[in-house]
């Protein structure tokens, strides 16, 4: 008894692969959408901001005048603030990603930890530049420094990086964690020699996007009032500083036109620390990458 | 008091000649005021390399803020300081004084292939800004202008230029509503070179860096229409749409902290080229004089 | 026999040592018990989280208590006009919700189908080495700053579209709209393609065997067992629609208005926000209370939203 | 039936492999494999790990080509056509060559979803044929009984060697010509692996089977002709009886009389 | 050696079950086991799917405890002390018990590192005495010779056989004084299962070896004692001999007689 009528199934055989490969192309082409834009906006930057790239650029502080305007400060305080960021964050976020993932037991409590952080990776950035500016600028009084920022900014990004930790951390096999247990591996012995490592890929995953963003995100300094003009360099996280997004903004309100320039030569520096970060870490994650 | 008071006049002396000062200084306030205390800044830096200034960008009001929590030693403001603000400002015992840096020509804009506006007069101004439950057209202004209707470019209304011309032009009635507001001047530039029913307005210094693309619209203020230069605004010529702006400084700042006293001097003695340097017009030096007596009244 | 000389070397290395014995050894010698304490400190680390949200409601709280003083409940969430800086203040949130709403829904029609469909393509159809350039590119896409973004928008989208549609207005909603969803795509492009990478490759095997096209597989197969974190990604997208700030402000210009038009001028929520935080509202007036009270609303909405999305997320989850 | 008399009918030939390479990236997996196989037979396919039995079995459905960097060269005609054609469509050739895994793969969906899953996306709609459908398949696959009054009941609550069956029942939804094997019983217990032993006799009237396995033993109950590879060659290829009593090749007769199990 | 005197000679016990009773939330998986396991012996343990073979092995090194809602009443003694008491260290218990799993679950990382790692958490660090140990370890599990020249490569380009041993090699290292396997030669290809085989023979010089198979003939080849598991319950326990040939309960030989592979 054949229930199955071959000729339905191959009189559909041919539009299911016309269906396939008309999706296939269109998959593709939203790819190449992406990919696009980012070719526009990178050809209109690189027109217009390339004409003052060059040695002084880097050298010099800000400027009132185009011609010697520069992003030293900027730079550097970016640098600064990724340095306050990048270990506050990434150490937060594994923790708490750890305990919930390994330790937490399932009650209300960590339900509501879990609900908790997906809800404040929806919180909108500015609003966390109202939080820095009530509890590290004011409480306890950190001023507008480095120390203030990275750390406004570590809260921002930590959601992000907590839930990618997690993610990652959960697909390691439970056969890999079993083996550990077997010869008799304590349960941070099993989390920081297997788990771990073999969590590396995804959790890079989730921090190039959460420090990329640390990196780019104007609001919250706004609001917690890091200076524009600083001709100095930050000597410890207690000193005052600027970053790359606040100075592009600054530069783009400017009436003149060459600091039009002057900003497109500034988005050009960021975007070239965010892709040198990025092949880092893609060089981190591809080394570390493995298939079970 | 007396050792402290000497102690301090041959440092002062001392800073335009040899014995470098350190310290820091703390400013902050309005984003019209950034661009020169930005040019004073980085020329004092360049005589005085120990002395860390930064200049900040959260606007007049924010700036006030900073300045009430005895955060910032300057609080630079487009607009003079409110009573809510000087009433907080008591109660946290911070004894101020205000400083006129430079002034600002709000300038009226059209666009370019607008051939039809040739001036208009501070009524007409108000007629065509305030809200009157219609929708404009030019010809409601003046019937032989078109009959089209007219797109409004504006700066948000929490700026301090928004705020003057509220004052002055509007006298406090609501804006007409479907006004395109911005809080980015050189946002305002680009709707304005876009749009051929546009008017709109902003500080001078966009204008003058945009006037081949832009038209500015003479005001006639009752002595006949004036176009906003240099010179009519220097000269108060160009009449009602100027306006000052402003630095707050603590007092006990430049009383306690040498380098902050220092900086204001210098500061007074430059402001006038450099604001001219970046778009502004400077004020009469008699006006700056007075601002050095100030100054010097403080330290003693 | 096979192991005949391992078992011999075995004997003969017994003899020399046992790790047995030096494992009991370095057991007796135990160094302090840190690992007791590990569950605490990381519980500690988890706290910070709750503490950031308690931080913000604090923070929040009060000023917006203050705010409410001075305007009642009823007005701000029923009056229609948003005006806070005439003589005649009217503080109806509404206005300012709906250009976040327009803005953000202009962005997920753009972002989650190109999204999803860049995630598709990467995982199910693109080589590897494919996979390799194109990830890391698309996430510089997400990292360049949103000021950039708005300028984007406002020289480049703005004057395309109005080529197009002439009846745009300089400032609308629909340019901004679409390049805050061009800025959350690789989020959710990146996200989603880390999730349909993660679901077993045996499951992929087992449809394609049966003769489904690789569509089928995807769609049918690999989708619905990725449903939770590909809703996550959105989730986690949309949020950073509403809450984008600079690109808004740029190029959505700063009329609140309650109507469904997005070919012109809007304000949203963060706009407001940042407008008088860089703006000239004196410290202590109703102004400046009023951006903590449009925090909060703001606060609120993304909690609703992210309730509703894990709600969802667990109703559609596939257990394997 | 006797197995000399069944291979001797010399039924109509199914696949016809004939100078079959294949190389993975550098590594030749497959050395000019010639190998015919039989309708309504059960070919056994023994051999040594790595010795390339799952790779052959996969490229008869040509989900070898998932792997990347993969080459072939050679001929496998599927009733007369060249399967490694880039012309072939594979998602035709799929559906008359059904594949059952090593490791249970059911879908993460309900068993009766699991079941449907391959009539319906060849466009089978009708809810009264689907139903037909997997009760005949689930009961084809010996699993009926133990699942019926669960059918709405995610796939991954069954045991192990409950999912396998599940996957073979899936397979024959889509009632296919030929069915290959890898190991699928290597995962199960003695009762499962009897009860899919017993399933696969009966399926061969019915259907073409192709198993691997490194169960010699279950090669000799249950297939009719039975393939030895070696290092990626088909050392010896006979009626199953002929291969255990008197293998031709020395190579055979070692790996054959080293067996246990 | 005769198996009938290995066990005759009633040698020391390493394992006392008794009365060991287990739940996973509500289904009652094991029920009033009682079980003595002998040093230097090889005891294994069969049965049907889903009689509890597995779970036992994982509660007598307490791994069983991270499946979440488990309950344990009863008793283990492991050298004279109760296993199942909360105040027993189970990472001692498990540096004494070292376990191989049914699926090889090698780490991602390189073979040598796969072995290192059990001493390495243990303490040791010296590099001459952990090149020792791996050697000895990859020796002892019948590997070495195979993959001596690339020890620093991914243990994920082993083939499931040489992963599985392997995987008996780490456990190896850290010089356990039992080894449990659930099903060590499921996944593996006849030779590999020999090997393993033989491997097992021989540790139990050292080691007491406890042995989840399904494949009744192995359990036949290489045990000791077996234990015969239906439905969570012991129905016998005895020498493999005796059970193999004389069972005492008709159910045991009942699924004796199914037997086949
Ligand atoms: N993806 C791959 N890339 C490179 N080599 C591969 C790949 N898959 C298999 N091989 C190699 O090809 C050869 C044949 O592999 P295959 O899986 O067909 O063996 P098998 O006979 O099925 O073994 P087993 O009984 O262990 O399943 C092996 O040497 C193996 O190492
Ligand atoms: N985590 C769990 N939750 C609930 N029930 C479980 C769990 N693990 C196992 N069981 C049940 O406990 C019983 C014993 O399982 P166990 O894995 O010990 O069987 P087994 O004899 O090892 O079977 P197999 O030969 O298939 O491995 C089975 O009925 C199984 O369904
Ligand atoms: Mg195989
Ligand atoms: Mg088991
Ligand atoms: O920044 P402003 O206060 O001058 O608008």
């Amino acid at each position: 008894m054949k229930l199955i009528d071959k000729t339905i199934v191959a009189k559909k055989m041919p539009i299911r692969l016309v269906r396939n490969t008309i999706l296939k192309g269109l998959f593709f082409l939203a790819t190449t959408f992406g990919l696009l834009v980012l070719g526009i906006l990178l050809y209109r930057i690189f027109a217009q901001g390339i004409g003052y790239l060059d040695w002084d650029f880097f050298q010099n502080f800000a400027s009132r005048r185009p011609e010697e305007a520069g992003i030293k400060a900027a730079l550097i305080g970016s640098i600064w603030l990724m340095i306050v960021v990048a270990p506050v964050a990434l150490l937060l976020g594994l923790g708490t990603a750890i305990y919930l993932e390994e330790y937490a037991k399932k009650n209300w409590f960590t339900s509501f930890i879990k609900l908790n952080i997906s809800n404040l990776a929806g919180v909108p950035s500015i609003i966390f530049g109202l939080l820095g500016l009530t509890i590290f600028v004011r409480a306890l009084a950190l001023d507008r420094s480095v120390l203030a920022a990275g750390l406004t900014m570590s809260l921002l990004v930590l959601p992000v990086i907590i839930v990618a930790a997690q993610e990652a951390i959960r697909s390691v096999p439970r056969e890999l964690r079993e083996a550990s247990y077997g010869m008799g591996a304590t349960k941070w012995q099993t989390i920081v020699r297997v788990v771990l490592p073999a969590a590396i890929p995804g959790i890079l995953t989730g921090s190039i996007l959460a420090l990329s963003r640390a990196v780019g995100e104007t609001a919250p300094l706004v609001v917690v009032g890091i200076p524009m003009f600083i001709a100095f360099l930050p000597k410890n996280v207690f000193d005052t500083f600027t970053v790359l997004p606040m100075q592009i903004y600054n530069w783009t309100s400017r009436p003149q036109e060459e600091f039009q320039s002057v900003a497109a030569a500034g988005i050009l520096v960021l975007l070239f620390l965010l892709i040198f970060m990025n092949s880092i870490a893609v060089f981190i994650r591809n080394k570390f990458q493995k298939r079970y | 008091a007396c050792g402290s008071d000497s102690a301090k006049d041959s440092n002062s002396s001392a800073s335009e000649t040899d014995k470098p000062l350190q310290g820091e200084i703390a400013i902050d306030g309005s984003s019209t005021v950034y661009p020169i205390m930005e040019a004073i800044a980085e020329e004092y830096m360049a005589q005085q390399p120990d002395v860390k200034v930064s200049v900040g960008f959260s606007g007049t009001g924010g700036g006030f803020e900073k300045f009430i929590a005895g955060e910032t030693d300057l609080s630079n403001a487009s607009r003079p300081v409110k009573d809510e603000e000087k009433t907080q400002l008591e109660k946290n015992k911070i004894d101020f004084t205000e400083l006129e840096l430079a002034y600002d020509g709000l300038s009226i804009v059209v666009n370019k292939e607008n051939d039809f506006v040739d001036y208009l007069t501070v009524d007409e101004l108000k007629k065509l800004w305030v809200e009157d439950g219609k929708v404009k057209k030019w010809s409601d202004i003046r019937p032989e202008w078109p009959k089209e209707e007219i797109k409004f470019y504006s700066p948000g209304t929490d700026s301090g230029t928004y705020d003057y011309f509220n004052e002055v032009i509007l006298e406090e009635e609501p804006l007409v509503e479907n006004a395109t507001l911005s809080e980015d001047d050189n946002v305002l530039v680009q709707g304005l070179k876009g749009d051929k029913n546009a008017i709109g307005f902003f500080g001078y210094a966009y204008y003058a860096e945009n006037q081949d693309s832009l038209k500015v619209v003479p005001i006639d203020n009752g002595n006949g229409a004036v176009e906003p230069t240099h010179e009519t605004i220097k000269s108060g010529e160009y009449a009602p749409l100027s306006r000052p702006l402003f630095t707050y400084v603590a007092n006990k700042s430049v009383a306690d902290k040498e380098q902050v006293a220092d900086f204001v001097e210098f500061m007074v003695e430059n402001a006038g080229e450099l604001s001219e340097e970046v778009g502004y017009i400077s004020l009469d030096d008699k006006e700056y004089d007075k601002d050095l007596e100030a100054v010097t009244q403080l330290k003693k | 026999m096979v192991n005949e000389e391992g078992v011999t070397i075995l004997r003969v290395q017994q003899a020399q040592y046992s790790i047995r014995e030096m494992i009991q050894e370095r057991k007796q010698k135990k160094r302090i018990q840190i690992e007791r304490f590990i569950p605490s400190i990381l519980s500690l680390t988890a706290a910070v989280s709750i503490l950031t949200t308690l931080g913000i409601v604090f923070t929040l709280i009060f000023e917006t208590i203050t705010f409410f003083k001075e305007v009642s409940v009823s007005e701000f969430f029923t009056a229609d006009k948003w005006y806070p800086f005439a003589e005649a203040a009217s503080y109806g949130v509404m206005p300012l919700v709906l250009g976040t709403l327009k803005i953000t829904m202009i962005a997920a029609l753009v972002a989650v189908p190109i999204g999803l469909a860049t995630a598709i393509y990467l995982s199910e159809y693109a080589s590897e080495k494919t996979r390799r350039v194109i990830k890391p590119i698309l996430e510089i896409l997400a990292g360049v700053p949103t000021i950039v973004y708005g300028f984007f928008a406002l020289t480049f989208v703005t004057p395309v579209l109005r080529s197009i549609f002439p009846s745009l207005e300089m400032f609308n909603a629909l340019s901004p709209g679409l390049v805050v969803g061009i800025m959350i795509t690789p989020m959710i492009a990146s996200l989603s393609e880390d999730a349909l990478v993660s679901v077993p490759r045996t499951m992929r095997e087992g449809a394609l065997a049966l003769g489904s096209t690789k569509l089928e597989v995807t769609l049918k197969v690999v989708l619905p067992a990725a449903i939770s974190g590909i809703v996550a990604s959105i989730v986690l997208a949309l949020s950073r629609a509403i809450g984008e700030t600079m690109i808004v402000s740029v190029a959505g210009g700063s009329t609140p208005s309650l109507n469904m038009d997005v070919t012109t001028s809007i304000q949203t929520m963060t706009a407001y926000i940042v407008q008088v935080s860089t703006g000239d509202a004196g410290y202590g007036t109703t102004i400046y209370y009023s951006i903590y009270a449009v925090g909060m609303t703001l606060f609120l909405f993304t909690l609703v939203m992210n309730l509703l999305a894990q709600y969802i997320s667990r109703k559609v989850r596939e257990e394997y | 039936m006797d197995k000399t008399v069944v291979s001797q009918l010399s039924k109509e030939k199914v696949y016809e492999t004939s100078q079959l390479n294949l190389w993975y990236g550098e590594k030749h997996a497959l050395k000019n494999i010639e190998l015919d196989i039989h309708q309504n037979e059960v070919t056994a396919i023994i051999g040594p790990s790595g010795c390339g039995k799952s790779t052959y079995l996969k490229t008869l459905n040509r989900m070898v080509e998932l792997t990347p960097d993969v080459r072939t060269s050679g001929e496998i005609k599927y009733r007369n056509r060249n399967i490694l054609d880039k012309s072939y469509k594979v998602e035709e050739l799929r559906t008359q060559v059904g594949m059952v895994f090593q490791k249970p793969n059911p879908f993460p969906k309900s068993i009766y979803e699991n079941v449907a899953y391959g009539p319906k996306i060849h466009g089978i709609r009708n809810k009264k044929v689907l139903d037909e459908v997997v009760e005949k398949s689930l009961r084809g696959a010996a699993i009926w009984d133990e699942v019926k009054d669960r059918l709405h009941d995610n796939a991954y609550g069954l045991s192990g060697g409950q999912q396998q069956r599940l996957c073979i029942a899936r397979c024959l939804a889509i009632e296919p010509d030929v069915i290959l094997m890898d190991e699928p019983t290597s995962a199960l217990d003695p009762i499962s692996t009897l009860k899919v032993e017993e399933l696969v006799q009966q399926l061969k009237e019915h259907y073409s089977i192709i198993i691997v396995t490194h169960n010699m033993q279950q090669a000799a109950r249950i297939s009719d002709r039975t393939a030895f590879f070696l290092n990626g060659e088909v050392i010896e290829y006979n009626n199953t009886n002929t291969i255990f009593s008197r293998p031709s090749d020395q190579r055979t007769e070692d790996y054959i009389s080293g067996r246990f199990g």
